[in-house]
């Protein structure tokens, strides 16, 4: 019964979000892309984070090289942006697999720790290698051609973008829904809890936690292939770890242990500082002071938060 | 009287493990405490020690309420305590895991020291160097009783003190806890009624998270009727 | 001086100034396990009031040395008494969310008290200049640094592997409650070693002011140079921590003078290496990944 | 009626933040005297800030958030090069007049450029024409530089090269060039390294707290000793000059895009007194391009009789206004203002500010130091 | 019927300088239960760890069915029909009780590596697990997250979690330890039903004598990493080096509440 509720009220805010353009003011078409994007990044980051327990500090790696992947092909080759995205994924794959290989045979801390290497050595070649990447400043200036598959869009049209971040980010995310509740997604929670446990029920824990990592790099690399559009611009700062830590954030206040926390998060991330920095220059310290105060007394993040709360009181 | 529980109702979360659990220690008794699986033992010695503070009732230790208090301090005035999983620190030696746990309370004196203890237990007396985390189950067992002793303790809870440990070795605990009640009171629980009961003076039976019977030890060993109803013991 | 030798001297004193800061990083992970992205922040606030103390309260550098550590201590006892206090039980993302939020606030803070500008301290009369040793001039101050990062190292490394209270604080890292059980005030324990580690990062702060120009980002420049440090000595050892800032050191001094190309890239390649080849650091020990 | 809005999108965090604050001393203090004297087509005028963090995505959608959500009129600000690149090519989409007063790649008024996009102060390719004709009267033949690895340190050296060689052939630009990490702290190996090497001339472009450090290690190496020709690019920056005191050297070239004792005129004096008087120190030169900026709408508006974006903007191009370093002159074809840099020689304390005072002042003629529209790659 | 299911030569374990386990040399026969006793510290649970991948060896072979597995990871080795439980409660904490037996189940089964079925419609892998947990006598908790089931029942979770893989050979580290004594009756009455039915070999470590006497056909006795004693219980029980290094001279007490 509740779960009808619940898939109900999901139902009620997509309506809502396909709606945004008409009902709210044009700058909020910005945000909400903002806010789907980052969602999708963020969610990627939680099938590695929240399900399978491995700590990235450098997911913006895929992000970033997902943007990168996307301007490129729009600059130099001119393809259909559905091609691009696709491109983007699979690049990000790629560059997860490679980092993955290494990284998912350490644990915790070491885990993190080696992937925030992984990720600073990409941002560190995007700033250096000026010939392919423009170096700091980044790649700018390239225009959004045909999106594909016989669809005839004005991607430049900030409406028209946003309704096909929506459609995009909503399939992926039931791409991701499908891959967390499957039997593979069931191990991977296993081997957050216990993964000496499961590799004596005989599965190679690295390669499940491998499989999980090129799976959440690719899903970045979408949301970075639909950012670099979004924000006319790819630069190194996407790559940087104070990118990655977005993801984070995200995810623990939205709530790791649910599938949508982190598109909550991401929600209540930007929207709070589109708030902030509108009331004061001094935007880092209330974002500061609401952060700690959500950490302290939301500890299942806000999703989290509310799901028990209303559990509680239609008991 | 050292120690007078009376009637602790304590909770994990919202689950209620003790109904109301009564229960006194006399100075220099050695009491166990029995039942079955999840009957609430592990969760009276916790909640005396203050792992699991009692939501409600009283707990008296020498003649000071010291229900509610950080356990440090519970400890401290006098209660030692080696829970069943043994909670030995993994990455210090045997001797830092003694040597950290030293205690000296003012005005008592000093029992066991870190030396004593080793020559006394050669068991962890060889090992002395090798970190807790590889010492076997039977040896970690018992270093958790030896650290707890540094403590300096007045009264000994004890649980399982001798699950997972060899016939041999259940023989030398059942040794070291008659010889620690000549000086310490000691409440213990034990799965093994027949060594329980030959090492206690008293018993208390829970079950439920409330006691459902107290007997002197030599009655109820020879209480087969009890035993049996509350124990399953066939 | 010839260029190899300059250029060695040089790595040693970044070196140690990166161990000073680093070290206290090390300690609240290994005890408290507890990612303290705020480590960076705190550093700057040393250095920050020791520029106050010396600059605008006119006191010598050496008072500004005690005084200025003590007063971040001070603060991160409070700050250990009504944040951190709520998360120590949780899991380490919990930590870093907070600590990051904490972060925020305190670069925030600064920026407000002292404002955006650059500000520059300068060292005290007995270290300022420089002093000829076989044959070479070497800056004073660096020698300083040196002795310092040394004398650091050599106490804590007493404290913790010769003292019982070294002890204590592992025994209580690693398990909370059989320390309370076994007599120790974990919580003691726990705001003590937060307030020592904030301690650490503002002597950091203090050795660096006469060096380093102060501006409210100085606190993030520091903090993945901190990990960097951390990890490729390994966590918990704390001559690892310092060898670990050595060769950071040594790759940012070499790097950028013979592989100016990748000169970004060299720190995290190496603490890549070193965790691929030596997943607990160079000296580090404790359980295997 | 309702007041002008007008959005400053600066860095405000992190450790180039001060240059923001600088940005809006100059804005309060040319809101205020507009204001004063009945605002803008009779309406006041009113700033709204965005912090950029030095990122280019952050500052796009700060100017999506200014533009459509605080209803802005018009948009100044940009501090990095990276954020200016980024940013630009979004501004036709946005339809409102951007106004660049510290960014300094040639690109945004170059292959980037657009109607929207103008810039009052001195870019890169501007200084390094300075610099080259500063350099040609030295004596220092083998040239090499130490700057920052980014964008702006290679382009500077780039720029500064191929003039040179043009008009002094026989310089050697050295192919050992140094290029210290943004933020790196420690100058030291590469201070060593140009100390090492054949170098005569040293085109240095580190800026800001980088520079200080530069300055107070350089020092300590004893490399202000050396026989070297030294040109700082943003050397005669004040916040540089107010945090090294006398720890800058004397009889080294500084430049700066603006020098605030270096014009003779009453709008100068104006906004210098003005300046000194609020914030207790000299203005810095990124303090003058912002002010300059508003005086520059205020006038465009006044001349479009609108606040509408398009208006405006086509009003800037080709527009001149007074500012304090004199006639300032947006050239059609590619909306650079055409201002020089100014350079000169560290001399003693000034008697007030305790910073260097500059000797030997020049200040390059806008015109003669620009490129042509030809080289810039600007089809307007 | 008698061909060896598991044949360990000079087995060795050194941890630096100490031997944990020493030249142990033996052949577990297809479908018995065999019993590996001794002291504290003896070093059974290392060689359990070297036969199931948790350790690799210093010395020494294990070969299954013919096959060598020296020094192979834990997971192929689980492949291959080797499972095992832990001396220290080895669960998913999180998990519910039901669940618990579902990950290994589908772990077994290679449903696992399926990224688009819908775990919790896995009817099949339900009804296996529900039946698992009923034959444990644990069914009544299949809801119950697993971390806050008594200690007894976790012991209980980890046998049907064991069973689960459908092993050849089962390796048991003190299954009843911490168990009431009804409990470990009924434990060991699963395993010898278990055992009888033809389908198991077994190696079990226990320090109750009753279990072990009980279910035995065999039993090491080892003593400082070395093979002490090898024989039936009988032969155990009476041997006077075995009794001395590790029951103890007060018969009565080891064999607990049988002989009261
Ligand atoms: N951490 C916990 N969270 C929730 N419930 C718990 C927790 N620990 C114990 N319980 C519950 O409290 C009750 C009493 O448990 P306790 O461990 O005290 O029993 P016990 O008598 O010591 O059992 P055993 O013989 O198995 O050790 C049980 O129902 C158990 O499920
Ligand atoms: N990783 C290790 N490093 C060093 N010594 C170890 C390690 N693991 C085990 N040991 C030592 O090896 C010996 C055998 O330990 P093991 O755990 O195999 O004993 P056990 O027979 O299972 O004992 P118990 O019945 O008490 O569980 C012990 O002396 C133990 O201290
Ligand atoms: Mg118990
Ligand atoms: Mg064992």
């Amino acid at each position: 019964m509740k779960i009808k509720i619940l898939w109900a009220l999901l139902a009620l805010v997509i309506a809502g979000l396909i709606a945004v353009p008409w009902i709210a003011s044009y700058f909020y078409i910005f945000i909400f892309t903002e806010i789907l994007i980052l969602g999708l990044f963020a969610a990627s980051f939680n099938l590695i984070f929240g399900y399978t327990g491995m700590l990235s500090f450098g997911h913006a790696a895929f992000f970033g090289i997902g943007s990168y992947a996307m301007a490129l092909v729009l600059i130099h080759l001119e393809w259909p942006f559905v091609v691009g995205l696709l491109v983007s994924m699979g690049v990000s794959a790629l560059l997860a697999l490679i980092i993955g290989f290494f990284c998912v045979r350490l644990n915790e801390v070491y885990f993190a720790m080696l992937t925030l290497a992984f990720g600073m050595m990409v941002f560190a070649i995007a700033y250096q290698w000026r010939s392919v990447t423009n170096g700091s400043d980044g790649l700018a200036g390239f225009s959004l051609g045909s999106f594909g598959l016989g669809l005839d869009l004005t991607l430049a049209n900030p409406a028209v973008y946003y309704h096909v971040v929506l459609a995009i980010v909503v399939i992926a995310s039931a791409l991701l829904y499908l891959v967390c509740s499957s039997s593979f997604g069931m191990i991977l929670r296993a081997i957050r809890q216990n993964p000496e446990r499961v590799s004596f029920a005989g599965l190679n824990v690295r390669t499940y936690r491998l499989v999980a990592f090129v799976i959440a790099g690719s899903f970045a690399g979408l949301a970075g292939g639909l950012i670099a559009p979004f924000l006319r611009v790819a630069s190194p700062e996407l790559l940087h770890w104070s990118m990655s830590a977005e993801p984070i954030l995200m995810a623990i206040l939205g709530g790791t242990g649910y599938f949508l926390g982190p598109f909550v998060g991401s929600a209540v991330f930007v929207l709070l500082e589109t708030w902030i920095t509108s009331f004061t220059e001094s935007w880092m310290l209330v974002l500061g002071i609401i952060l700690a105060l959500m950490v302290i007394f939301f500890r299942k993040g806000l999703l989290g938060t509310v799901l028990d709360w209303w559990m509680e009181i239609k008991k | 009287m050292i120690l007078d529980v009376r009637n602790i109702q304590t909770f994990y979360g919202e689950s209620q493990a003790l109904q109301g659990v009564t229960l006194r220690l006399e100075e220099g008794e050695t009491v166990c405490l029995l039942g079955r699986n999840g009957a609430g033992k592990s969760t009276t010695l916790k909640s005396i020690i203050g792992l699991t503070p009692p939501r409600s009732g009283e707990v008296i230790f020498n003649g000071k309420q010291i229900q509610g208090f950080p356990p440090h301090r519970i400890a401290r005035s006098g209660i030692g305590y080696v829970p069943e999983d043994r909670r030995i620190f993994p990455s210090l030696s045997v001797r830092d895991n003694l040597e950290v746990a030293a205690y000296q309370r003012k005005g008592s004196a000093t029992h066991w020291t870190v030396d004593n203890i080793l020559k006394k237990y050669e068991m962890l007396g060889e090992r002395e160097d090798q970190d807790g985390a590889t010492l076997s189950g039977g040896q970690q067992q018992m270093l958790a009783v030896a650290r707890s002793l540094m403590t300096q303790p007045r009264l000994l809870l004890l649980d399982e003190p001798n699950e997972g440990l060899a016939p041999v070795i259940v023989q030398q605990i059942g040794e070291l806890i008659d010889d620690l009640s000549q000086t310490t009171t000691i409440l213990f629980t034990d799965q093994n009624v027949r060594f329980a009961l030959k090492h206690s003076q008293r018993a208390y039976i829970l079950e439920k998270g409330q006691v459902v019977h107290q007997a002197t030890s030599d009655e109820l060993r020879a209480d087969q009727a009890t035993q049996e109803r509350f124990l399953s013991v066939a | 001086m010839s260029g190899i030798g300059s250029a060695l001297l040089n790595s040693l004193d970044i070196g140690l100034l990166l161990f000073i800061i680093a070290v206290g990083l090390n300690i609240v992970f290994g005890v408290l396990n507890i990612i303290n992205f705020a480590h960076g922040a705190l550093y700057m606030l040393g250095a920050y009031l020791a520029f106050t103390l010396i600059n605008i309260v006119g006191m010598p550098f050496w008072a500004a040395l005690l005084l200025a550590p003590l007063g971040v201590a001070i603060l991160a006892v409070l700050i250990d008494r009504f944040l951190l206090r709520y998360i120590y039980s949780r899991d380490i993302a919990d930590s870093l969310l907070l600590t990051f939020a904490l972060l925020l606030i305190i670069n925030e803070s600064v920026r407000m008290i002292w404002g955006s500008g650059i500000q520059v301290v300068q060292p005290p009369q007995l270290l300022a200049g420089s002093m000829d040793i076989m044959g070479s001039s070497i800056p004073t101050y660096s020698l300083f640094v040196i002795v310092m990062g040394l004398a650091l190292l050599a106490g804590l490394w007493l404290l913790f592997n010769r003292t019982r209270i070294g002890r204590i604080m592992r025994a209580a890292a690693l398990d909370r409650d059989m320390a309370e059980v076994l007599c120790i005030n974990t919580r003691l324990v726990v705001t003590g070693v937060f307030a020592f580690g904030a301690w650490l990062a503002a002597v950091g702060g203090v050795i660096a002011a006469p060096m380093r120009a102060l501006d409210p980002g100085m606190g993030d420049k520091i903090i993945i140079e901190s990990f960097i440090v951390v990890v490729i000595g390994g966590l918990g050892s704390f001559p690892g921590a310092l060898l670990g800032a050595i060769i950071l050191g040594l790759i940012h001094g070499f790097g950028g003078r013979y592989f100016p190309e990748v000169n970004m890239l060299l720190p995290f390649l190496g603490m890549a290496l070193v965790l691929l080849f030596k997943p607990n650091g160079i000296m580090g020990k404790g359980a295997a990944a | 009626e309702e007041p002008i809005r007008i959005g400053g999108i600066y860095i405000l965090s992190g450790s180039a933040a001060t240059y923001g604050e600088f940005a809006q001393r100059g804005i309060n203090l040319a809101v205020n005297e507009i204001n004063a004297s009945g605002g803008i087509l009779g309406r006041q005028v009113e700033m709204v800030y965005e912090d950029s963090q030095g990122k280019a995505s952050v500052a796009i959608q700060a100017a999506r958030k200014l533009v459509y959500s605080e209803g802005v009129d018009a948009l100044v600000g940009l501090d990095s090069s990276g954020v200016a690149q980024g940013m630009v090519p979004t501004m036709p989409e946005l339809q409102k007049p951007l106004i660049i007063t510290h960014a300094a790649t040639p690109d945004v008024t170059g292959k980037l450029c657009n109607a929207f996009t103008y810039r009052i102060s001195v870019n890169v390719a501007q200084n390094m024409k300075a610099a080259a004709l500063v350099a040609e009267k030295l004596d220092a033949t083998n040239w090499t530089t130490i700057g920052p690895d980014y964008a702006f340190g290679h382009q500077s050296w780039e720029f500064f090269g191929n003039y040179l060689t043009q008009i002094k052939p026989d310089v050697n630009l050295m192919s050992e060039t140094n290029f210290p990490r943004f933020g790196a702290e420690d100058f030291t190996p590469f201070i060593d390294r140009v100390m090492d090497s054949d170098a005569d001339g040293v085109l240095i472009s580190v800026w800001g707290g980088d520079l200080v450090n530069f300055v107070r290690q350089a020092n300590n190496r004893g490399f202000f000793e050396k026989d070297l020709e030294l040109l700082f690019t943003v050397g005669a920056a004040t916040e540089v000059l107010s945090a090294l005191g006398d720890e800058m050297p004397e009889s080294v070239h500084l430049s700066t895009r603006y020098w605030f004792d270096g014009y003779d005129n009453d709008i100068n004096t104006r906004f210098v007194k003005a300046y000194v008087d609020a914030y207790d120190g000299p203005p810095s030169y990124n303090a003058e391009g912002a002010y300059a900026a508003i005086y520059a709408y205020k006038k465009a508006m006044e001349t479009a009789g609108t606040t509408d974006g398009l208006a405006v903007a086509k009003s800037l191009s080709g527009m001149s206004i007074e500012a304090p370093n004199g006639t300032v002159t947006f050239r059609k074809g590619d909306n650079q203002a055409m201002v020089g840099p100014n350079w000169g020689i560290s001399g003693p304390m000034h008697p007030e500010y305790g910073i260097r005072t500059l000797t030997d002042l020049q200040i390059f003629n806008g015109e003669d130091v620009a490129r042509s529209i030809e080289e810039t790659g600007c089809k307007l | 019927m008698t061909s060896p299911i598991l044949t360990i030569s000079n087995l060795t374990k050194r941890f630096g300088g100490n031997a944990a386990v020493s030249n142990i040399n033996l052949d577990v026969i297809r479908k018995e239960t065999m019993a590996i006793i001794g002291p504290n510290g003896a070093g059974k649970t290392t060689f359990y760890n070297m036969v199931s991948g948790r350790m690799q060896p210093s010395e020494g072979n294990i070969t299954l069915d013919g096959k060598d597995i020296t020094g192979l990871p834990p997971h192929k080795i689980s492949k291959l029909g080797i499972s095992r439980s832990f001396q220290i409660n080895n669960i998913f904490p999180e998990m519910t009780v039901q669940e618990n037996v579902e990950v290994v189940l589908s772990a077994y089964h290679g449903h696992s590596r399926k990224l688009f079925n819908i775990a919790s419609r896995n009817a099949g892998i339900q009804q296996e697990a529900e039946e698992l947990l009923k034959r444990l006598g644990v069914d009544s908790l299949k809801d119950r997250r697993a971390e806050v089931i008594s200690y007894g029942d976790k012991r209980l979770l980890e046998i049907a979690m064991v069973l689960a893989t459908r092993p050849k050979l089962v390796l048991l580290d003190e299954p009843t330890a911490g168990m009431t004594p009804e409990e470990t009756r009924r434990t060991t009455k699963l395993i010898k039903s278990l055992a009888d039915s033809g389908d198991y070999t077994f190696l079990i470590t226990e320090h109750d004598m009753d279990v072990v006497f009980d279910l035995a056909d065999r039993i090491l006795v080892m003593h400082r990493g070395e093979k002490l004693f090898a024989g039936t219980p009988a032969e155990v029980k009476i041997h006077p080096e075995v009794r001395r290094a590790y029951l103890g001279e007060e018969e009565d007490e080891v064999t607990g509440e049988t002989s009261a």
